[in-house]
């Protein structure tokens, strides 16, 4: 199956955006981050052969990033720092 | 080589990945990386589910006029299970941030540690 | 402490390990013969179209075979939308006690606009053509296309977010924290309501085939289903606007 | 209507629940009646299902009159049934109390509280009833979400709790489908009777010895099992009064439930890997017992001291479990039944005293019984039965637990039960003294003698009379119910 090469690469690109999600010092970029491996996971779940469950993907990850950015704002306005 | 792709190596992309959850949630200390953690946690389940459904020859769940038969199309139940388990996932989302902004509110700081130290206060 | 984090660590690399090992028991990927596709599936393609009316096999299955499912699954999102709202508004507790605000009144938005004169042309143009792609994913879902009513509700609540975000609290095109919340509830109630008519017809919960219409069973299916898409389409659109209002609403200076 | 009963007993709160914010805009004494009517119909329901299934077997309700594999059903056995009156029937009890926390309340609190409320009970219920393990997933996180809501509305600390909860509860959720997943790519099925079918030939495989592991862990963390269990003492302490009794007392067990239901009926006791996987659990269990227990006399406040106790007692359930016969059996789900009546009576006291006098400390209970001499009375009762005094229900449970481990040879979770009754003794006699037997500091008592009603208001007082009494019953009846209902509900049961 060569779809399977593929697929394995997207996974493996969703476990490096992953990572450094988790491992980014800004949390702006790792929330930026966090929506490349939104991305990936649409494009995985493409490849995979469900259109249905990238498409809610895809507006899942715009949503949640708009939640975190949303969030993301009003934290630093109420930091102390 | 081959084999080892078809076979194996993707479930076990998949379940790092799901372990990456618990990693992220013991061993990062700022709540907003916790949260991702756990959404990362969540999208691995989700790929462990729709790996199970891949079909050989298999297209994508849809009737396709003249394609009849069960081995022409991909199993549609795990993409049902999984469109459910992303919208638990965003409602767990929107949950958890709205309790950290509230967190934040209060104590100033998302920091695991200044966090206790704050509470204790 | 440092002695627990490396028994945390070690706890987390043994499961991996674990786990692992456990893949190889699992049936190959991409195999046709394995369980998974051959003991349920197999119904739900080759029978759906007749017995659902639906070209979409995961629709079928999501909405009339495990249509309680998504009942839940609706119920899930009303219940974060409830959740965010009561956490981040005991938080300001400022706010009048017991004494009834009026809807219109009731959410206010991001006060400050911070839209300029590119980000409104843009938002004037784009809106409406999100708007319409929202709707036509709602009504194409059934027609063999993917998408329903969860993405149809997340795209429309994406137009009134990028409205609200543009134009700020003033946006025409606006529905308030409280409201969103109302109907959310209502909109899942719609969904609900098809199954209690199923009830009251005879037939057991979200049994579609029993409604008394001159129809054929394929049509009441689909029929049914459109029902609830819609119960879906509002509760999923006025869900992520209420936490999103909840999340970006500005305090109360008190 | 009669052949739709276990569809309403699930879906009637959740209607209630769904209008909630909209009633409320309108009327919150309509919610408050439409609240308390749901709540009461669902337990109707949930009786005359039990009573069907008690005379004429098992009662499978098709969604969709999709047939099994293919839909998802509800099995009303007896002891889903069981189970699904005692949440109903709690559900109710707490919805009365609830009353006067939420009466000064603005109506989006009131109506808000009332559909979380509704929906954890929805949520709870469509957990015992359904027959698909999937459904199962949905309907725990309606409930998971809807008590991160009610515990996060309980101020600033609760807050911290509540995000703590959030994690931790969503990685159990997370295991658990993972587990769910493994069982599925094995099977194919994802119906509680076809996969007990379908397992039978695979149960040496070891991806089931890892759905097994997912699936425990998964629960574990839901039902606060003893290394799992952190998230629960914050929880339970920062939560709002209104909201605890319910959760403390259900929702556990609930959970409990569910590793009833995989592990006597889906997986079978004595097949495969099961034996050793539950061995593991009644190591797990009994330490857990001991250590939860010691950890509740450590402490001052009176619901963090029940929190831990609680972990205490799911450990008992654990036990049970992990015995793996008839005797276990029945001591786990008889235990699960006193546990959930006894923890919900003794919040709602602690609600009351923190009502009256705004405090929660132990010290503060001071001549408490001359002050409230029914609510303690209900207290002294749970207080009794969570050391397992006889006439009481909780020594019931602890005696078939004993009869269990006897049959096994475990002699040493005979001497842990016996030990941990002596523990629970120990910090339950703490508070007797204060309330019974202490003088209160004399600023104190002008203060309660100048109250001219001394005890709680009727709202408030009568769920706790109510469950104080239930506690009395259930132990004076459990000979009758061991033999109809719980002998019955033992899987290829009724001996």
């Amino acid at each position: 199956m060569p779809g399977a090469f593929f697929l394995g690469f997207l996974v493996f690109l969703m476990a490096v955006t992953g990572l450094s999600a988790l491992f980014a010092r800004d949390l702006l970029a790792s929330i930026i981050m966090f929506s490349a491996f939104s991305y990936f996971a649409v494009l995985t779940y493409l490849t995979m052969g469900a259109p249905d469950v990238a498409f809610t993907e895809a507006v899942v990850g715009v949503v949640s990033t708009t939640f975190f950015i949303v969030a993301l704002r009003r934290m630093k306005r109420g930091s102390s720092k | 080589m081959r084999e080892l792709f078809t076979e194996h190596l993707i479930y076990w992309l998949i379940l790092f990945l799901f372990m990456l959850g618990p990693y992220g949630m013991i061993f990062k200390k700022n709540l907003v990386k916790k949260l991702m953690s756990m959404n990362i946690m969540q999208v691995a389940v989700i790929l462990f589910f729709l790996a199970l459904g891949q079909k050989t020859g298999g297209t994508i769940p849809i009737n396709l006029p003249g394609l009849i038969g069960a081995e022409h199309y991909i199993n549609p139940l795990p993409h049902t299970l999984m469109l459910t388990a992303i919208v638990v996932s965003l409602a767990t989302l929107g949950v958890s941030l709205g309790l950290l902004l509230t967190v934040q509110k209060r104590y100033g700081t998302l920091e695991e540690d200044e966090l206790l130290r704050r509470m204790n206060q | 402490m440092k002695f627990v984090r490396a028994g945390a660590l070690l706890v987390v690399v043994v499961m991996t390990v674990v786990l692992f090992i456990g893949a190889g028991a699992l049936p190959a990927i991409y195999n046709p013969q394995s369980p998974a596709s051959t003991h349920v599936s197999d119904r739900y393609i080759e029978k759906s179209v007749e017995e659902t009316g639906s070209l979409n096999f995961v629709t079928a299955v999501l909405a009339d075979y495990r249509g309680y499912d998504t009942l839940g699954e609706t119920t899930v999102i009303f219940t974060a939308g409830l959740a965010a709202v009561v956490l981040l508004r005991s938080a300001q507790k400022a706010d009048s006690r017991g004494k009834k605000v009026p809807l219109a009144k009731a959410g206010k938005g991001m006060s400050e606009r911070f839209g300029t004169i590119v980000l409104n042309t843009a938002a004037r143009f784009v809106i409406p053509f999100v708007t319409l792609y929202g709707v036509y994913v709602l009504v194409g879902g059934g027609e063999g296309n993917p998408g329903g009513g969860f993405q149809s509700g997340a795209v429309l609540a994406i137009a009134i977010i990028i409205s609200r975000l543009v134009y700020g609290e003033g946006a025409a095109f606006n529905i308030s924290g409280d409201l969103a919340l109302i109907l959310a509830g209502i909109g899942t109630f719609i969904y609900a309501f098809v199954g209690v008519l199923t009830l009251l017809w005879g037939g057991n919960f979200l049994e579609y085939g029993i409604a008394p219409f001159l129809m054929s069973a394929a049509e009441k299916h689909s029929l049914g289903i459109s029902g609830i898409e819609i119960g879906v389409t509002l509760c999923v659109m006025a869900t992520i606007i209420a936490i999103f209002d909840a999340l970006a609403r500005k305090e109360e200076v008190s | 209507m009669k052949e739709q009963l276990p569809a309403l007993i699930v879906i009637v709160p959740l209607l209630i629940a769904l209008l909630s914010p909209l009633v409320a805009y309108f009327s919150t004494r309509l919610l408050r009646g439409l609240g308390l009517t749901a709540a009461a119909v669902s337990f109707v329901s949930a009786v005359g299902a039990l009573g069907h299934a008690l005379t004429k077997g098992p009662w499978h309700y098709y969604f969709g009159n999709w047939a099994p594999p293919w839909g998802i059903e509800y099995v009303i056995d007896p002891l889903s049934g069981l189970m699904a009156v005692l949440v109903s029937f709690l559900s109710l009890v707490v919805l009365i109390y609830t009353d006067s926390f939420l009466r000064e309340e603005g109506w989006l609190k009131q109506g808000i509280h009332y559909a979380l409320y509704l929906l954890l009970t929805a949520g709870l219920l469509g957990m015992t009833v359904t027959g698909d393990v999937f459904n199962l997933y949905v309907f725990l996180e309606i409930s998971s979400l809807s008590a991160y809501g009610l515990i996060a509305s309980g101020g600033y600390k609760a807050t911290v709790s509540a995000f703590r909860y959030v994690l931790v509860g969503t990685v159990g959720a997370s295991f658990y489908l993972l587990g769910v997943g493994y069982l599925y790519a094995i099977t194919g099925s994802l119906n509680m009777a076809d996969l007990t079918v379908r397992l039978q030939p695979l149960l040496d495989s070891q991806a089931v010895l890892i759905a097994m592991v997912l699936i425990l862990v998964g629960m574990g963390i839901k039902m606060a099992l003893f290394p799992l269990h952190g998230w629960l003492p914050d929880a339970y302490t920062y939560s709002p009064p209104a909201a605890i009794p319910f959760i403390a007392g259900v929702m556990t067990k609930v959970m409990a439930y569910v590793l009833l239901r995989y592990f006597f009926f889906i997986f079978g006791v004595l097949n495969g890997f099961v034996p050793l996987v539950l061995e593991v659990v009644g190591w797990i269990a009994a330490l857990g017992i001991i250590l939860a227990s010691v950890m509740a006399i450590a402490q001052s406040d009176f619901r963090r001291m029940l929190a831990f106790s609680s972990v205490a007692q799911v450990g008992y359930i654990g036990l049970g479990l992990s015995l793996g016969n008839m005797f276990g059996f029945i001591g786990a789900v008889f235990h699960i039944i006193n546990h959930a009546i006894m923890k919900c009576c003794l919040f709602l006291v602690a609600g009351g005293v923190k009502w009256k006098t705004g405090e929660h400390l132990i010290e503060k209970y001071a001549e408490m019984s001359r002050r409230m001499p029914l609510t303690m009375g209900a207290f002294l009762l749970g207080a009794f039965s969570m050391v397992g005094i006889p006439p009481t229900a909780g020594f019931f449970s602890k005696w078939y637990l004993i009869l269990g481990a006897i049959e096994k040879d475990l002699w040493i979770y005979v001497v842990v039960i016996i030990l941990s009754s002596l523990l629970n003794a120990i910090y339950f006699f703490r508070v007797i003294e204060q309330a019974y037997l202490k003088k209160a500091p004399v600023a104190e008592r002008e203060k309660f003698v100048e109250d001219k009603k001394p005890e709680l208001p009727a709202t408030m007082l009568v769920p706790i009379v109510v469950l104080g009494a239930c506690i009395l019953v259930v132990g004076i009846l459990n000979e009758p119910l061991v033999s109809n209902i719980l002998l019955m509900a033992f899987p290829g049961g009724g001996l």
